[in-house]
């Protein structure tokens, strides 16, 4: 059975299913409990888990970030909520150097089962330190996963295989798309980790994205389908494990790809892919992987120099024609 | 739920008698405390109608109006010198007025104009205003706090090393008292105590971060100045509904400051009388609480003191209050004429002083004149 | 030079005076004193040969010893039950050891042996130890205090909500006088005394961060508990080179946090004989500065009470000796013949606790039973 | 006039040559006064410049970053010494989301000319939270420079133009290189950003690299030449600005490429260069663009496994001849 919800709440009810489940679950972060959180992701957890599970704390992010990793050593398994994850600078230390290095540091001893997650890259108009898209920046740690969802199933789905997850997950969620409203089955369910989707089948060029973005793709695949460019869009739902295989299965077909990633171009996940498609399709692609980021430049606050910042259907439509020489 | 300052009671009202007794504000000429009323109902005004645009959509993003705090940026401003700097977090529009920087620049900077102090690239929680000496606006909780002392740190070094004289100013660093509990604050503290910084740390606190009455969030809720000890800093509690009170103890640590170069720390009770952005019910507290501030608020205080003094009457508040008015609606005039910044000029601009080319790193001195030299250009 | 803490000469005594008159660890069996003493030998003789293997380049990266700090790791410990959590710095040989870390797995981590602690891939500063509840060796100097306020969280959360009692355990949080200027102490301060968590913060306070004196790094300097005022947590000032004083200081403060489920912040004054780390030429102090302290050391001072007790006599005590000698020169033969961790083996293990693969994203629960269980596993 | 000097002393001359040419320049950092230096780079400033100029701060890192960035808003010119970069995590805030975006976000108004300096990579051992190659992560930001010089000259002249450059600059050395001795030239030079240096011409294979292990590749091309294999080497000199063209230029001459980053390889320096290049490049290339990464693992102690983990001439080699087809 499925029915029609909101991301946030897909996102609630799969911790509040989780915490339903196992007892060493709790939530903790910055106005998460009395104010049912800042995006309204947690309402109600408070009443039916109590304070003591549902934990709001101070504006310190270093401080509960690395309290909740510590908790972890004694056999906890945390969610940590940034209200925003511009906010995790400031807890770079814990949530880089301890979460991800703890389980190699001691030899095996210590894993660290922590889900951080929070909004993650431009909401409206938020201004240059408000708009952090973190996968350009965190991805390049090993030791942790990135997840992050596009549809409010797989953030049901993806959430719930985090928190049962025994490594720190990093999971991504976007302002933008916490009212978005889609099906999400009733029934419990595990989205396994390092598998992309294919959200629209096509045959003339590959578009992989993550996140947000996603929905830009499909946009622009809609569009080119009406000038017979028919495209593969895939949700790539993780970053870290990344499936490059559902995407080089793709390009070896397509012969084309484009990279979406609302992250900065350089050494970002939109790198990442290019270098390593290029690596495993050498000989099957008819052009190199073109890529749309956010420009490189700090987040503008004018909603015109915002909107010409971030990458949108119109650039993905552009980028497309471009690759396929039919520009 | 009680008031957010459990002492707000008494401590409070102890400050208010004692400060009346010798009060210097109330040495000064009547034209400047009219000033301060005037800056209060300018801010009062122009948040309103922030308020309005918001709704109207013209603003995007966050954005913290100052409505119930004018007395702090009003007052504290008038207790420093044009050359002492300021800084400050997110809700940082009073200050910015208070600091001399014409409305309509920063309305124009919400709207997202290129009329704006920062060509609408910030937005309301990023106020800059190099003329002014107003160093931002900062959205970070508790990233100013470093900035505060490193600007302290600045004036310091310009006015001992580089013109071989003594320290003359002092830097304000405004936060909220949610700041109080991020790291940051606690290693600026530190610094300045070592390196004998004159910064002095004000805290807004108006009781609350977002919805987080300060005793859920702060140990030591009622006694924060607790938290300067540590530095062995000095400070001070200040009530902050009350324009002339806020001069007076400021006025006092600012000279200390000054005269010492040495960092202060200081509790400036106050209340915000809306919610900490635009989109908060404010179910985190009571409306009689909200009440027992507003009763009382600053622009009414100040404007009654005025009365009583026979410095200002009903008409001439009346008028005052007209000419704010339009004053305010002239800004939103001007910041609705003035152009969106022009894409292809401006997206990637200012990114970096100079655009990269082959780029041969050799940098103007432009502040301080001649590198190596002595004066301040 | 003065003596780093300039109080030591009298605080310090008056402490030292006072536990005489009613001390807890006098009235312990001798056997557990002379299980102090010779732990402290053991530490002394481990880094004594640490020291050799560095030079010998058997050890590597950075490594930095424990000695003259003996009687705070021992009589530390000694306060807690094994149960209690413990974490602590880089600095952290002395540590493992006081906490039972049998000295070969030590050695062995530091010589990059795979019988190491953590098969040689984490090194001196590292040390886990999850049999003996030893959560780190952590590197970032502060990093280790917000995992104490969560190791504390913790015990407290399993103790309270899982299995319905109450809070059971303390935890011992080390840090370095150095780590007083890290925001993240502040943010684990505040977190601590705001949710009521059991952790000791335990400064070993030896009076220098590498080459900096604590009163050119840390404001306050001489009165470092004074930084606990502004969270309103318990504080204590211990002399750390006497291990029954630490002891009977620790056991209070221990007593004190279990039974009111709350933190407290310890300033322990102690001194490390040697450089920080391997290569450091100490000329930020004077050989004499050096001398105070080494004259009165801790296994001096315990040694000297067990003989005028008689408790001990000198055969007793080179017997000791000699037998820690064996048992060190055993822990150094062991990890010599330790191979080092397999490439292919060890490289890309414990990333991720499951290899990534088709990844089915279920965990076993395996500390705490069942999930939704009641007990600890 | 050129002698043969340390790479510690030609950083040590650029600070203060440039401290004597400009008051507003000033040294700050843990260590750097009194100490001379964690690793000796400050040897004798103290004594020249005085307290007030060479300054010893506590182990505050965000906090005397955001104090350097407020320093630079009155018109100061702060270098910035981390004794690691690892240690700058706990100042990711500031160097991250102030420093590079000042400029931008005040509407031109206030720019940020200081300088970030310190040890970079792993040194012998350091383990898995003081090894960190921040270029991994921090290249991905706009709005600051990255700097990662290989050679005592190229540090001294890097280092001024740093200093005098109106931007943040991140400066990244290497413990491991501190003491590696070669000539200097005695005067007064600047060495321009973004331009990348052919340190070995070739013609069958490039290899580009920053910082230590260009002395790698070197060593590799020098052993695949008695192979009969000759590689071009490039040292980047410069990650951001990135000299682009100078490594296009060299593809298009021989074909093939390896890339030596030290960093992770997951969204790293080397993930964009080899995008870039398959850009620029897709018809010269012959293969694909090779990677030559740390492992992506943490960093371990053992020296047995931080040697597998360390890009070195071996796997530099074996590289080059899988690419080239030689192997
Ligand atoms: C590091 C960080 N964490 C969280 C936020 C989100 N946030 C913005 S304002 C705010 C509350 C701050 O309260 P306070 O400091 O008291 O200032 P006030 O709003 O009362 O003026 C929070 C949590 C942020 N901007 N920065
Ligand atoms: C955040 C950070 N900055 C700098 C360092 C380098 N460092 C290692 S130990 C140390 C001194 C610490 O002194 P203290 O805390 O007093 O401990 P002690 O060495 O005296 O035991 C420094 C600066 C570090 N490890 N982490
Ligand atoms: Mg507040
Ligand atoms: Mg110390």
């Amino acid at each position: 059975m499925t029915r029609v919800i909101e991301y946030r709440d897909a996102l609630n009810e799969a911790m509040s299913e989780e915490m339903r489940r196992d007892q060493r679950v709790m939530l903790l972060g910055e106005e998460v409990a009395e104010y049912d959180g800042a995006y309204k992701v947690s309402r109600g957890m408070l009443e039916e888990f109590g304070a003591q599970r549902i934990i709001d704390t101070p504006i310190s992010e270093s401080g509960f970030s690395g309290m909740a990793i510590g908790a972890t050593m004694v056999g906890l398994r945390p969610i940590v909520e940034f209200m925003s994850w511009s906010f995790s600078l400031v807890a770079a230390d814990p949530i880089l150097n301890n979460a991800p290095k703890m389980l190699y540091m001691s030899g095996g001893q210590f894993g660290c089962p922590i889900v951080f997650r929070g909004n993650d890259g431009a909401g409206g108009q938020l201004g240059s330190t408000h708009s952090w898209c973190v996968e350009g920046l965190y991805s390049n740690v090993p030791g942790m996963k990135m997840v992050i969802p596009a549809f409010p199933a797989d953030a049901k789905g993806l959430m719930k295989t985090a928190i049962r997850d025994d490594d720190p997950v990093f999971f991504l969620e976007s302002e933008r798309l916490l009212s978005f409203k889609d099906e999400v089955p009733e029934e419990e369910y595990l989205i396994p980790f390092g598998q992309a989707l294919v959200r629209r089948p096509g045959t003339d060029c590959t578009i992989v994205s993550f996140g947000r973005p996603v929905h830009f793709c499909l946009e622009a695949a809609e569009e080119l389908a009406k000038e017979g460019i028919s495209c593969e869009v895939i949700d790539g739902r993780t970053i870290r494990p990344l499936d490059i295989d559902t995407i080089v299965e793709s390009v070896r077909k397509t012969n084309y790809l484009v990279v979406v990633d609302q992250s900065w171009s350089f050494g970002s996940p939109g790198s990442e892919i290019a270098a390593q498609v290029h690596q495993h399709c050498f000989d099957d692609l008819d052009n190199a992987v073109a890529r749309v980021h956010s420009a490189d430049v700090p987040t503008p606050y004018a909603v015109e120099l915002e909107q010409a910042y971030l990458p949108n259907a119109h650039r993905i439509c552009e980028a497309v024609r471009a690759v396929t020489y039919t520009a | 739920m009680s008031a957010a300052h459990t002492a707000i009671g008494t401590s409070h009202l102890v400050e208010a008698e004692s400060s009346k007794r010798d009060s210097a504000a109330r040495s000064l000429p009547p034209q400047t405390l009219l000033e301060w009323l005037r800056m209060m109902v300018l801010i009062r005004e122009f948040e309103v109608r922030t308020m309005q645009a918001y709704q109207d959509r013209k603003i995007g993003g966050f954005c913290h109006v100052y409505i119930g705090q004018e007395a702090v940026a009003v007052g504290c401003t008038a207790a420093v010198e044009h050359e002492d700097p300021i800084v400050t977090a997110y809700r940082d529009h009073g200050h910015a007025l208070a600091r001399g920087m014409d409305p309509k620049y920063c309305m124009a900077e919400m709207f997202g104009r290129i009329g704006g102090c920062a060509k609408g690239k910030g937005g309301s929680m990023h106020m800059f205003d190099r003329d002014n000496n107003l160093f931002g606006g900062h959205g970070i909780v508790g990233a100013q706090t470093p900035l505060g002392a490193g600007l302290a740190f600045g004036t310091k070094y310009i006015d001992e090393v580089i013109n071989g004289g003594r320290s003359q100013r002092v830097t304000l660093c405004f936060l909220g008292d949610g700041a109080l509990n991020q790291g940051a604050l606690h290693e600026a503290m530190n610094l300045a105590g070592l390196l004998n910084l004159p910064v002095i740390f004000v805290v807004e606190n108006n009781g609350y971060s977002m919805g987080t009455s300060i005793h859920r969030g702060t140990t030591m809720a009622d006694e924060i100045t607790s938290k300067a000890i540590g530095y062995g800093m000095m400070s001070a509690q200040i009530d902050g509904m009350d324009v002339m009170n806020v001069y007076d103890g400021m006025k006092e640590v600012v000279d200390e400051a000054r005269a010492t170069s040495r960092p202060a720390f200081v509790d400036i009770r106050t209340y915000r009388f809306k919610g900490h952005s635009m989109s908060d019910p404010r179910k985190y507290r009571t409306r009689e609480e909200e009440e027992v501030y507003e009763d009382d608020g600053p622009i009414a205080k100040a404007r009654e003191y005025l009365y009583d003094q026979k410095l200002l009457d009903e008409d001439g508040f009346k008028a005052m209050s007209k000419e704010v008015r339009g004053q305010v609606r002239e800004s939103i005039k001007w910041a609705d004429a003035s152009p969106p910044p022009d894409v292809a000029e401006e997206l990637y601009k200012d990114v970096y002083v100079e655009r990269w080319g082959p780029y041969n790193g050799t940098s103007e001195p432009e502040m301080l004149g001649e590198p190596g030299g002595n004066g301040e250009g």
